[in-house]
Protein backbone atom coordinates (compact mmCIF):
# COMPACT_ATOMS: atom_id res chain seq x y z
CA UNK A 1 0.00 0.00 0.00
CA UNK A 2 1.34 3.40 -0.87
CA UNK A 3 0.12 6.63 -1.70
CA UNK A 4 1.57 9.90 -1.92
CA UNK A 5 0.97 14.37 -3.30
CA UNK A 6 2.45 15.12 -6.43
CA UNK A 7 3.03 18.41 -6.95
CA UNK A 8 4.48 18.32 -10.59
CA UNK A 9 2.89 16.30 -13.52
CA UNK A 10 3.22 13.04 -13.66
CA UNK A 11 2.81 9.82 -16.10
CA UNK A 12 0.11 7.39 -14.60
CA UNK A 13 1.11 4.67 -16.90
CA UNK A 14 4.77 4.78 -15.49
CA UNK A 15 3.95 5.12 -11.94
CA UNK A 16 1.49 2.16 -12.11
CA UNK A 17 4.35 -0.29 -13.78
CA UNK A 18 6.77 1.05 -11.20
CA UNK A 19 5.02 0.50 -8.30
CA UNK A 20 3.79 -3.03 -9.72
CA UNK A 21 7.12 -3.96 -10.43
CA UNK A 22 8.71 -2.99 -6.48
CA UNK A 23 5.54 -4.83 -5.30
CA UNK A 24 7.15 -8.04 -6.14
CA UNK A 25 3.59 -9.72 -6.39
CA UNK A 26 3.76 -10.87 -10.12
CA UNK A 27 2.22 -14.16 -10.30
CA UNK A 28 0.13 -13.57 -7.41
CA UNK A 29 -2.35 -11.40 -8.61
CA UNK A 30 -5.00 -12.20 -11.27
CA UNK A 31 -6.51 -8.63 -11.48
CA UNK A 32 -5.59 -4.83 -11.72
CA UNK A 33 -8.51 -2.20 -11.64
CA UNK A 34 -7.27 1.70 -12.24
CA UNK A 35 -8.65 4.59 -12.37
CA UNK A 36 -7.57 8.13 -13.33
CA UNK A 37 -8.86 10.85 -12.97
CA UNK A 38 -7.94 13.60 -15.81
CA UNK A 39 -8.45 17.20 -16.35
CA UNK A 40 -10.83 18.34 -19.01
CA UNK A 41 -10.96 21.55 -20.56
CA UNK A 42 -14.44 22.21 -20.23
CA UNK A 43 -17.07 22.23 -17.05
CA UNK A 44 -20.07 23.38 -16.57
CA UNK A 45 -20.39 24.92 -20.15
CA UNK A 46 -17.65 26.84 -19.38
CA UNK A 47 -14.10 26.70 -21.23
CA UNK A 48 -11.25 25.58 -18.78
CA UNK A 49 -7.44 26.59 -19.48
CA UNK A 50 -5.90 26.17 -15.76
CA UNK A 51 -6.60 24.71 -12.53
CA UNK A 52 -5.13 24.95 -9.36
CA UNK A 53 -5.24 22.25 -6.84
CA UNK A 54 -5.03 23.36 -3.03
CA UNK A 55 -4.94 20.66 -0.51
CA UNK A 56 -4.51 20.62 3.48
CA UNK A 57 -1.15 18.82 4.05
CA UNK A 58 -0.99 17.36 7.25
CA UNK A 59 -4.96 16.30 6.69
CA UNK A 60 -4.78 14.76 2.97
CA UNK A 61 -1.86 12.00 4.15
CA UNK A 62 -3.53 10.73 6.84
CA UNK A 63 -6.59 10.54 4.87
CA UNK A 64 -5.41 8.60 2.39
CA UNK A 65 -3.79 6.25 4.88
CA UNK A 66 -6.43 5.49 6.20
CA UNK A 67 -8.82 5.09 3.20
CA UNK A 68 -6.32 2.52 1.79
CA UNK A 69 -6.56 0.64 4.93
CA UNK A 70 -10.51 0.80 5.00
CA UNK A 71 -10.01 -0.59 1.65
CA UNK A 72 -7.70 -3.48 2.71
CA UNK A 73 -9.88 -4.51 5.72
CA UNK A 74 -13.13 -4.05 3.48
CA UNK A 75 -11.48 -6.28 0.48
CA UNK A 76 -8.70 -8.96 -0.06
CA UNK A 77 -6.32 -6.74 -1.74
CA UNK A 78 -2.67 -7.12 -2.64
CA UNK A 79 -1.67 -3.48 -2.85
CA UNK A 80 -3.24 -0.39 -3.99
CA UNK A 81 -1.45 2.96 -4.70
CA UNK A 82 -2.85 6.56 -4.89
CA UNK A 83 -1.41 9.43 -6.28
CA UNK A 84 -2.81 12.88 -6.00
CA UNK A 85 -2.08 15.69 -8.24
CA UNK A 86 -1.73 19.20 -5.90
CA UNK A 87 -0.22 23.35 -7.65
CA UNK A 88 -1.12 24.00 -12.05
CA UNK A 89 -2.79 21.62 -13.79
CA UNK A 90 -3.24 21.86 -17.36
CA UNK A 91 -5.93 20.55 -19.46
CA UNK A 92 -4.83 16.78 -20.27
CA UNK A 93 -2.93 16.31 -16.77
CA UNK A 94 -3.82 13.26 -14.71
CA UNK A 95 -5.42 14.36 -11.36
CA UNK A 96 -5.46 11.68 -9.28
CA UNK A 97 -4.79 7.68 -9.77
CA UNK A 98 -5.93 4.89 -7.95
CA UNK A 99 -4.81 1.64 -9.13
CA UNK A 100 -5.77 -2.02 -7.06
CA UNK A 101 -3.94 -5.19 -7.47
CA UNK A 102 -6.17 -8.53 -5.95
CA UNK A 103 -6.03 -12.12 -6.76
CA UNK A 104 -9.51 -11.77 -8.34
CA UNK A 105 -11.81 -9.21 -10.63
CA UNK A 106 -14.44 -8.12 -7.95
CA UNK A 107 -11.92 -6.63 -5.18
CA UNK A 108 -9.62 -4.91 -7.65
CA UNK A 109 -12.69 -3.35 -9.31
CA UNK A 110 -15.28 -2.94 -6.31
CA UNK A 111 -12.10 -1.65 -4.19
CA UNK A 112 -10.59 0.70 -6.88
CA UNK A 113 -14.35 2.12 -7.46
CA UNK A 114 -15.17 2.78 -3.84
CA UNK A 115 -11.53 4.60 -3.03
CA UNK A 116 -12.49 6.87 -5.77
CA UNK A 117 -15.65 7.81 -4.34
CA UNK A 118 -14.55 7.97 -0.80
CA UNK A 119 -11.92 10.33 -2.04
CA UNK A 120 -14.20 12.70 -4.17
CA UNK A 121 -16.31 13.00 -0.91
CA UNK A 122 -14.06 13.00 1.67
CA UNK A 123 -10.17 13.98 1.16
CA UNK A 124 -9.53 18.05 1.50
CA UNK A 125 -8.56 18.97 -1.78
CA UNK A 126 -10.06 21.74 -3.93
CA UNK A 127 -10.10 22.82 -7.43
CA UNK A 128 -9.66 26.75 -8.45
CA UNK A 129 -10.26 26.78 -12.30
CA UNK A 130 -9.64 29.59 -14.79
CA UNK A 131 -11.87 30.33 -17.16
CA UNK A 132 -12.10 33.38 -19.84
CA UNK A 133 -14.15 35.14 -17.22
CA UNK A 134 -11.57 34.40 -14.23
CA UNK A 135 -10.71 32.33 -11.55
CA UNK A 136 -13.55 29.88 -9.73
CA UNK A 137 -13.24 27.77 -6.83
CA UNK A 138 -15.13 24.86 -7.50
CA UNK A 139 -18.29 24.58 -5.42
CA UNK A 140 -18.68 20.71 -4.95
CA UNK A 141 -18.08 17.33 -6.71
CA UNK A 142 -21.18 16.10 -8.30
CA UNK A 143 -22.40 12.79 -7.93
CA UNK A 144 -20.25 11.71 -11.42
CA UNK A 145 -22.30 10.65 -13.77
CA UNK B 1 -3.94 27.68 25.48
CA UNK B 2 -3.16 27.83 22.25
CA UNK B 3 -5.69 26.74 19.29
CA UNK B 4 -4.39 27.01 15.84
CA UNK B 5 -6.73 27.60 13.45
CA UNK B 6 -6.28 27.39 9.36
CA UNK B 7 -9.05 28.28 6.65
CA UNK B 8 -8.60 26.57 2.73
CA UNK B 9 -9.71 27.50 -0.64
CA UNK B 10 -12.74 30.11 -1.28
CA UNK B 11 -13.20 30.33 2.78
CA UNK B 12 -10.13 31.52 3.32
CA UNK B 13 -10.48 33.77 0.74
CA UNK B 14 -13.48 35.10 1.95
CA UNK B 15 -12.91 34.95 5.39
CA UNK B 16 -9.67 36.91 4.56
CA UNK B 17 -7.43 34.48 6.71
CA UNK B 18 -4.99 31.91 6.47
CA UNK B 19 -3.90 30.65 9.88
CA UNK B 20 -4.34 32.55 13.35
CA UNK B 21 -3.78 31.48 16.56
CA UNK B 22 -6.53 32.18 19.41
CA UNK B 23 -6.62 31.45 23.16
CA UNK B 24 -9.83 30.99 25.84
CA UNK B 25 -12.24 28.65 23.58
CA UNK B 26 -13.96 25.11 24.26
CA UNK B 27 -15.81 24.50 21.02
CA UNK B 28 -15.00 24.91 17.11
CA UNK B 29 -18.11 26.67 16.97
CA UNK B 30 -16.40 29.67 19.49
CA UNK B 31 -13.11 28.94 17.49
CA UNK B 32 -14.85 30.31 14.59
CA UNK B 33 -16.65 33.18 16.24
CA UNK B 34 -13.64 34.44 17.69
CA UNK B 35 -10.83 34.02 14.46
CA UNK B 36 -13.31 35.58 12.13
CA UNK B 37 -15.16 37.98 14.50
CA UNK B 38 -18.29 36.59 14.17
CA UNK B 39 -18.66 36.44 10.74
CA UNK B 40 -21.56 34.46 9.29
CA UNK B 41 -20.80 30.42 9.15
CA UNK B 42 -21.99 29.11 5.57
CA UNK B 43 -24.28 26.65 5.79
CA UNK B 44 -21.82 23.89 4.47
CA UNK B 45 -18.47 24.73 6.36
CA UNK B 46 -16.62 21.47 7.22
CA UNK B 47 -14.52 21.23 10.25
CA UNK B 48 -11.67 19.35 11.18
CA UNK B 49 -9.72 19.30 14.76
CA UNK B 50 -6.32 17.78 14.98
CA UNK B 51 -6.87 16.61 11.13
CA UNK B 52 -10.06 14.50 11.75
CA UNK B 53 -13.84 15.46 10.56
CA UNK B 54 -15.40 17.23 13.53
CA UNK B 55 -18.49 19.38 14.34
CA UNK B 56 -19.07 23.10 15.02
CA UNK B 57 -19.70 21.54 19.01
CA UNK B 58 -17.16 19.52 19.18
CA UNK B 59 -14.47 20.55 22.38
CA UNK B 60 -11.13 21.57 21.63
CA UNK B 61 -8.35 21.58 23.60
CA UNK B 62 -5.01 23.16 24.15
CA UNK B 63 -2.59 22.62 21.13
CA UNK B 64 -5.52 21.65 19.22
CA UNK B 65 -5.15 22.52 15.37
CA UNK B 66 -8.41 23.43 14.07
CA UNK B 67 -9.52 23.92 10.46
CA UNK B 68 -12.42 24.89 8.31
CA UNK B 69 -13.04 25.11 4.82
CA UNK B 70 -16.08 24.56 2.27
CA UNK B 71 -16.90 21.08 0.56
CA UNK B 72 -13.41 19.14 -0.81
CA UNK B 73 -13.78 19.46 -4.96
CA UNK B 74 -10.69 16.73 -5.44
CA UNK B 75 -9.88 13.78 -7.14
CA UNK C 1 -14.24 1.79 -29.83
CA UNK C 2 -11.85 -0.85 -30.84
CA UNK C 3 -11.38 -4.93 -29.38
CA UNK C 4 -8.95 -7.50 -30.97
CA UNK C 5 -7.57 -11.00 -30.13
CA UNK C 6 -3.94 -10.88 -29.30
CA UNK C 7 -1.78 -14.14 -30.06
CA UNK C 8 1.70 -12.91 -28.47
CA UNK C 9 2.02 -11.62 -25.34
CA UNK C 10 1.50 -7.64 -25.03
CA UNK C 11 2.45 -5.20 -22.81
CA UNK C 12 -1.35 -3.57 -21.26
CA UNK C 13 0.00 -0.21 -20.14
CA UNK C 14 1.69 0.34 -23.71
CA UNK C 15 -1.42 -0.54 -25.03
CA UNK C 16 -3.84 1.53 -23.03
CA UNK C 17 -1.18 4.85 -23.99
CA UNK C 18 -1.55 3.91 -28.17
CA UNK C 19 -5.04 4.09 -27.81
CA UNK C 20 -5.52 6.92 -25.94
CA UNK C 21 -2.91 8.69 -28.51
CA UNK C 22 -4.93 8.10 -31.56
CA UNK C 23 -8.35 8.32 -30.23
CA UNK C 24 -7.93 12.11 -30.41
CA UNK C 25 -9.51 13.03 -27.18
CA UNK C 26 -7.37 14.37 -24.43
CA UNK C 27 -8.83 16.85 -23.09
CA UNK C 28 -12.35 15.55 -23.33
CA UNK C 29 -12.00 12.48 -20.95
CA UNK C 30 -12.06 13.18 -17.09
CA UNK C 31 -12.11 9.25 -16.53
CA UNK C 32 -10.23 6.42 -17.78
CA UNK C 33 -11.32 2.73 -15.56
CA UNK C 34 -8.87 0.06 -16.81
CA UNK C 35 -9.26 -3.74 -15.91
CA UNK C 36 -6.43 -5.89 -16.62
CA UNK C 37 -6.88 -9.80 -16.28
CA UNK C 38 -3.25 -11.07 -15.38
CA UNK C 39 -2.00 -15.25 -15.19
CA UNK C 40 -1.68 -16.24 -11.33
CA UNK C 41 0.95 -19.31 -10.74
CA UNK C 42 -1.89 -20.47 -8.48
CA UNK C 43 -5.35 -22.26 -9.59
CA UNK C 44 -7.58 -24.03 -7.01
CA UNK C 45 -4.91 -25.17 -4.86
CA UNK C 46 -2.57 -25.91 -7.08
CA UNK C 47 0.52 -24.45 -8.96
CA UNK C 48 -0.22 -23.39 -12.84
CA UNK C 49 3.23 -23.00 -15.06
CA UNK C 50 1.16 -22.92 -18.12
CA UNK C 51 -2.04 -21.88 -19.62
CA UNK C 52 -3.42 -22.34 -23.26
CA UNK C 53 -6.02 -20.02 -24.54
CA UNK C 54 -8.81 -21.35 -27.07
CA UNK C 55 -11.34 -19.70 -28.52
CA UNK C 56 -13.92 -19.82 -31.23
CA UNK C 57 -12.18 -16.95 -33.81
CA UNK C 58 -15.66 -16.12 -35.94
CA UNK C 59 -17.43 -15.58 -33.11
CA UNK C 60 -15.33 -13.85 -30.28
CA UNK C 61 -14.79 -11.36 -32.58
CA UNK C 62 -18.20 -10.10 -33.12
CA UNK C 63 -19.08 -11.12 -29.38
CA UNK C 64 -16.67 -8.65 -28.39
CA UNK C 65 -17.66 -5.49 -31.45
CA UNK C 66 -21.40 -6.36 -29.48
CA UNK C 67 -20.56 -5.85 -26.10
CA UNK C 68 -18.58 -2.52 -26.89
CA UNK C 69 -21.46 -1.35 -29.04
CA UNK C 70 -23.98 -2.28 -26.13
CA UNK C 71 -21.46 -0.35 -23.36
CA UNK C 72 -21.61 2.63 -25.25
CA UNK C 73 -25.31 2.42 -25.38
CA UNK C 74 -25.96 2.12 -22.00
CA UNK C 75 -23.26 4.44 -20.91
CA UNK C 76 -21.72 7.93 -21.73
CA UNK C 77 -18.60 6.60 -23.12
CA UNK C 78 -15.82 8.81 -25.41
CA UNK C 79 -14.18 5.26 -26.01
CA UNK C 80 -13.42 1.61 -24.54
CA UNK C 81 -10.68 -0.97 -25.83
CA UNK C 82 -11.00 -4.56 -25.00
CA UNK C 83 -7.60 -6.78 -25.95
CA UNK C 84 -7.65 -10.29 -25.62
CA UNK C 85 -4.76 -13.31 -25.66
CA UNK C 86 -4.96 -16.50 -26.83
CA UNK C 87 -2.75 -19.10 -27.45
CA UNK C 88 0.02 -20.20 -24.99
CA UNK C 89 0.39 -17.71 -21.50
CA UNK C 90 2.65 -17.98 -18.66
CA UNK C 91 2.56 -16.88 -15.33
CA UNK C 92 2.65 -12.78 -14.78
CA UNK C 93 1.07 -12.45 -18.36
CA UNK C 94 -1.77 -10.12 -19.16
CA UNK C 95 -4.86 -12.51 -20.65
CA UNK C 96 -7.44 -9.46 -20.70
CA UNK C 97 -7.58 -5.14 -20.86
CA UNK C 98 -10.54 -3.42 -20.73
CA UNK C 99 -10.10 0.11 -20.97
CA UNK C 100 -13.17 2.62 -20.43
CA UNK C 101 -12.51 6.66 -21.18
CA UNK C 102 -15.71 9.00 -20.35
CA UNK C 103 -16.34 12.61 -19.19
CA UNK C 104 -17.18 11.74 -15.85
CA UNK C 105 -16.48 8.68 -13.65
CA UNK C 106 -19.47 6.63 -13.00
CA UNK C 107 -19.45 5.78 -16.98
CA UNK C 108 -16.26 4.88 -17.21
CA UNK C 109 -16.26 2.69 -13.69
CA UNK C 110 -19.02 1.38 -14.18
CA UNK C 111 -19.00 0.27 -18.30
CA UNK C 112 -15.70 -1.43 -17.12
CA UNK C 113 -16.82 -3.32 -14.38
CA UNK C 114 -20.15 -4.67 -16.52
CA UNK C 115 -17.81 -5.16 -19.73
CA UNK C 116 -15.10 -7.64 -17.61
CA UNK C 117 -18.45 -9.39 -16.65
CA UNK C 118 -20.20 -9.90 -19.32
CA UNK C 119 -16.73 -11.37 -21.52
CA UNK C 120 -15.82 -13.49 -18.73
CA UNK C 121 -20.01 -14.94 -18.43
CA UNK C 122 -20.69 -15.03 -22.47
CA UNK C 123 -17.14 -14.43 -24.81
CA UNK C 124 -16.21 -17.93 -26.21
CA UNK C 125 -12.67 -18.18 -24.81
CA UNK C 126 -11.59 -21.28 -22.99
CA UNK C 127 -8.31 -21.92 -21.02
CA UNK C 128 -6.75 -25.28 -20.00
CA UNK C 129 -3.75 -25.05 -18.11
CA UNK C 130 -0.86 -27.18 -16.91
CA UNK C 131 -0.01 -28.47 -13.72
CA UNK C 132 2.11 -30.89 -12.11
CA UNK C 133 -0.66 -33.39 -12.72
CA UNK C 134 -1.01 -32.73 -16.61
CA UNK C 135 -3.26 -30.64 -18.55
CA UNK C 136 -6.91 -29.94 -17.14
CA UNK C 137 -9.33 -27.41 -19.10
CA UNK C 138 -10.95 -24.93 -16.41
CA UNK C 139 -13.96 -25.81 -15.56
CA UNK C 140 -15.91 -23.02 -15.48
CA UNK C 141 -15.39 -19.12 -14.37
CA UNK C 142 -16.23 -18.25 -10.87
CA UNK C 143 -18.01 -15.06 -9.59
CA UNK C 144 -14.55 -13.12 -8.72
CA UNK C 145 -14.90 -13.21 -5.75
CA UNK D 1 -28.38 -29.19 -47.54
CA UNK D 2 -25.13 -28.92 -45.65
CA UNK D 3 -24.74 -27.96 -42.05
CA UNK D 4 -21.01 -27.02 -40.88
CA UNK D 5 -20.59 -27.93 -36.83
CA UNK D 6 -18.25 -27.56 -34.33
CA UNK D 7 -16.99 -28.32 -31.13
CA UNK D 8 -14.60 -26.79 -28.96
CA UNK D 9 -12.36 -27.26 -25.80
CA UNK D 10 -13.11 -29.75 -23.40
CA UNK D 11 -15.71 -31.06 -25.87
CA UNK D 12 -14.16 -31.45 -28.82
CA UNK D 13 -11.70 -33.89 -27.26
CA UNK D 14 -14.35 -35.82 -25.28
CA UNK D 15 -16.51 -35.95 -28.30
CA UNK D 16 -13.43 -36.74 -30.71
CA UNK D 17 -14.66 -34.20 -33.23
CA UNK D 18 -13.50 -30.86 -34.34
CA UNK D 19 -15.01 -29.91 -37.62
CA UNK D 20 -18.10 -32.28 -39.67
CA UNK D 21 -20.16 -31.50 -42.28
CA UNK D 22 -23.39 -33.44 -42.08
CA UNK D 23 -26.97 -32.75 -43.69
CA UNK D 24 -30.40 -34.00 -43.43
CA UNK D 25 -31.33 -32.01 -39.66
CA UNK D 26 -33.51 -29.78 -38.54
CA UNK D 27 -32.84 -28.52 -34.93
CA UNK D 28 -29.52 -28.11 -33.34
CA UNK D 29 -30.61 -30.96 -30.54
CA UNK D 30 -30.48 -33.00 -34.08
CA UNK D 31 -27.07 -31.63 -35.13
CA UNK D 32 -25.58 -32.94 -31.82
CA UNK D 33 -27.13 -36.43 -31.99
CA UNK D 34 -25.77 -36.99 -35.62
CA UNK D 35 -22.44 -35.48 -35.62
CA UNK D 36 -21.61 -37.16 -32.22
CA UNK D 37 -23.46 -40.30 -33.27
CA UNK D 38 -26.12 -39.88 -30.31
CA UNK D 39 -23.26 -39.31 -27.30
CA UNK D 40 -24.90 -38.41 -24.40
CA UNK D 41 -25.19 -34.55 -24.04
CA UNK D 42 -23.16 -32.95 -21.44
CA UNK D 43 -26.06 -30.69 -18.61
CA UNK D 44 -23.79 -27.50 -19.43
CA UNK D 45 -23.25 -27.61 -23.17
CA UNK D 46 -23.52 -24.79 -24.94
CA UNK D 47 -24.62 -24.35 -28.58
CA UNK D 48 -24.31 -21.41 -31.00
CA UNK D 49 -26.07 -21.14 -34.86
CA UNK D 50 -23.97 -18.69 -36.80
CA UNK D 51 -22.18 -17.09 -34.20
CA UNK D 52 -24.79 -16.17 -31.86
CA UNK D 53 -26.12 -18.26 -28.80
CA UNK D 54 -29.10 -20.64 -29.42
CA UNK D 55 -30.88 -23.82 -27.95
CA UNK D 56 -30.96 -26.98 -28.42
CA UNK D 57 -34.19 -26.62 -30.25
CA UNK D 58 -33.67 -23.88 -32.50
CA UNK D 59 -33.68 -24.91 -35.96
CA UNK D 60 -31.13 -24.50 -38.62
CA UNK D 61 -30.93 -24.15 -42.30
CA UNK D 62 -28.66 -24.65 -44.90
CA UNK D 63 -25.37 -23.09 -44.79
CA UNK D 64 -25.80 -22.44 -41.05
CA UNK D 65 -22.70 -23.05 -38.62
CA UNK D 66 -23.31 -24.93 -35.54
CA UNK D 67 -21.02 -24.91 -32.61
CA UNK D 68 -21.08 -26.87 -29.37
CA UNK D 69 -19.00 -26.24 -26.39
CA UNK D 70 -18.41 -25.97 -22.87
CA UNK D 71 -18.97 -22.83 -20.47
CA UNK D 72 -16.38 -20.37 -21.63
CA UNK D 73 -13.61 -19.73 -19.35
CA UNK D 74 -11.71 -16.43 -20.84
CA UNK D 75 -11.26 -13.25 -19.19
Amino acid sequence: MSNYIEPLSFDPWQAIVKHQQQADIATKFGATATFIGSMRDFNENVDVSLMYLEHYPAMTQGYLDKLEQQAKQRWNLLDTLIIHRVGEINPADPIVLIACWSAHRRAALDACSWLIEELKHQAPFWKKETTKNGERWVAKNTDGL
Amino acid sequence: MSIQVKFFASLRETVGIGDININHVSSAGEVWDLATDKAERPLNVLVAINLEYAQFDSLVNDGDEVAFFPPVTGG
